[in-house]
């Protein structure tokens, strides 16, 4: 049986391959309406005062939350949010389901509310099972600011042919 | 107001005409202007591109129409300002949104990204009437949206409908 | 879109129609938008439990959707002053809905230009659900 | 607010405290309206991919049970504690309303560049005891000292 999608030399190509930068923004809203939708009640996540009095800059973003991409109906994904930007693979990949199949962050410093990230990202990975394709993207969120990493985050979705 | 026979307006309502509720904090960001406009479908990028916004003379991002910020969140927190007449004991069910209306005094600028806005919310008239659906009271609201200069910004006109 | 004048419109002229489709995906966008969770919007089980024949679209989405069309039409020089509907009748979802607005007053009052109009949406067959009125200054070719 | 977990006070097959949720169509719109998903599998039981891969209700985002697991993870290093890392993939589907009990346990501890190092392994599971988002975190502790 052929397989539903076939790793070619021109699809290893693509690997590595980096996306223009998009903005994402962590704002207070923004991590308040996270932590509601995760059901937090960790007022680290909603209260700026008591945040700082722990010693963060403003309120700490929960923990899988590195911001909201800057959205705009012209560029970006009506489902997803995320940004149909330049660069990066160009993959012919089977649509008949989508589903997510892991997510990893590495961090470096703590994202709190009022910080800018840059982030870009490229294809890393791409396995074949049956009529599964696990497909891996790698991204970077350096700090506009300061221009540090703050974090790193693997993901992997499956395209089900 | 006269009073019907069987009014579910009492004293303590009456009294709560004209009285503003607590304060309310709105912020006013870049991400949930953006969020807003893309609930709407708006497409005029002045809601979603700072630098776009900025191009036609506005400070940041601007707030679409009718949007205000959004409330801060905490959990657990009571409702912040007078709840449309739902806080009171009244022997009706149901309750439904009769309408609202916006009116703007614009300031040196629209509502942008990075304003904080402060609502202030009071009722302004309880009316009694009997619908197709039964009797209904309707209640009426004024909220007063404050900018961060102290300059009103806009006031909304809200009606509530219980039967 | 060109910019819309003062001088160029009319009492009884309708302006530009903005036609929408809520999806449930959009009625969810509008609560992460509005903040506004109530069920009634997406938990078809739900708003039956209230008595409901199924999902209704949100009235404030409805208010918005007469914030774009006037926005829209007065355009980068225009303003919107004042605009509101009554929440009349009920809308569903995948079901379209029209919003209109028709001039009603045309007005120069302290330097500015004004205009009135009676908006509100509609159904396909015709019944209007949020009526109400808006007020907007344009510029003036002047 | 969880009290300050220490590194001395950490001791191998040590278990974190359960996280329980079952999250109801508003709590997976709260976090659509969150992260920017909005993709109707989680919300529209009339969403026709949910038919095409043969899914018989609305499933809770993988993102979701990656952040309660996160909520635990969070909890253990405390305030004064640094996340490293942590990810889980999604082995099987979680539908809504249906519980998910996040689990963790200790699995090594050493200091290492002067840190106190933590390992964890982390999961969600279901009222079956599968367990449907497994993963791993590394986290530094302060010491008492």
């Amino acid at each position: 049986m052929a397989e539903v999608f076939e790793i070619t030399d021109e699809v290893k190509a693509q690997f590595g391959v980096e996306t223009a930068p998009w903005v994402y923004e962590v704002t207070t809203t923004s991590v308040r309406m996270y932590a509601r939708g995760i059901g937090s009640t960790d007022p680290i996540h909603y209260d700026v005062d008591f945040a700082k009095s722990q010693g963060f800059r403003s309120i700490v973003a929960p923990l899988g939350y590195v911001g909201t991409p800057a959205f705009s109906p012209e560029t970006n994904d009506a489902t997803f949010g995320f940004p149909r930007r330049q660069g990066g693979a160009r993959l012919n990949l089977p649509m008949k389901g989508l589903l997510d199949g892991g997510t990893e962050t590495e961090y470096f410093d703590y994202i709190c509310a009022g910080d800018t990230l840059v982030e870009t990202s490229h294809l890393a990975d791409v396995k074949v099972k049956g009529n599964m394709v696990f497909v891996t993207n790698e991204s970077v969120f350096k700090n506009q600011a300061t221009g540090q990493v703050v974090a790193k985050q693997r993901l992997t979705s499956i395209h089900l042919g | 107001m006269t009073q019907a026979q069987n009014s579910v307006v009492t004293d303590e309502m009456r009294a709560a005409i004209g009285v503003e509720g607590s304060p309310a904090t709105l912020e006013v960001e870049k991400t949930n202007c953006r969020m807003f406009a893309r609930a709407v479908g708006h497409t005029d990028p002045i809601y979603y591109d700072e630098a776009a916004a900025k191009a036609r003379g506005h400070r940041s991002i601007v707030a679409p129409p009718g949007f205000f910020g959004t409330p801060i969140f905490r959990p657990g927190a009571p409702p912040q300002g007078p709840t449309g007449g739902r806080g009171f004991n009244i022997p009706y069910k149901r309750v439904l949104n009769g309408g609202t209306d916006y009116e703007y005094f614009p300031d040196e600028d629209s509502v942008c990204a990075g304003d904080t806005i402060t609502a202030r919310t009071k009722i302004t008239a309880f009316e009694e009437t009997e619908g197709r659906l039964g009797p209904m009271l309707i209640t009426k609201r004024e909220t007063t949206y404050t900018n961060q200069r102290g300059k009103v910004v806009a006031k909304m006109y809200g009606t509530v409908i219980q039967y | 879109m060109g910019q819309v004048y003062f001088e160029d419109v009319n009492t009884g002229d309708e302006i530009p129609q903005l036609r929408k489709n809520c999806s449930t995906q959009q009625l969810v966008l509008w609560a992460a938008g509005s903040g506004d969770f109530y069920q009634i919007h997406y938990d078809k089980d739900f708003a039956q439990s209230t008595g409901l024949k199924g999902l209704i679209v949100h009235g404030a989405l409805k208010n918005a959707f007469l914030g774009q069309l006037l926005h829209d039409w007065a355009g980068e020089a225009g303003s919107l002053r004042k605009f509101g509907c009554a929440y009349r009748g009920m809308d569903e979802p995948d079901q379209d809905i029209i919003c209109r607005g028709v001039i009603t007053k045309k007005y120069s009052e302290g330097g500015e230009h004004f205009i009135e109009l009676d908006v509100w949406t509609e159904k396909p067959d015709g019944t209007k659900t949020s009526p109400g009125t808006a007020l907007v200054t344009l510029p003036g070719r002047g | 607010m969880a009290e300050q977990t220490y590194y001395e006070d950490v001791k191998e097959g040590q278990e974190l405290p359960e996280i329980k949720i079952a999250p109801d169509k508003q709590q997976l719109v709260k976090f659509a309206a969150g992260s920017g998903d909005f993709n109707p599998l989680h919300f529209d039981e009339k969403f026709p991919m949910l038919k095409a891969m043969g899914i018989p209700d609305n499933i809770t985002h993988g993102r979701f049970k990656y952040a309660q697991v996160g909520r635990a993870v969070f909890a253990f290093a405390g305030y004064k504690g640094r996340v490293k890392r942590f990810g889980v993939s999604y082995r099987g589907m979680d539908f809504i309303n249906q519980t998910i009990t996040v689990k963790g346990v200790v699995t090594a501890k050493r200091q290492e560049g002067g840190e106190n190092i933590v390992e964890l392994d982390v999961w969600t599971e279901n009222d079956e005891g599968k367990k449907t988002t497994p993963g791993t975190a590394v986290v530094a502790l302060p010491s008492r000292g």
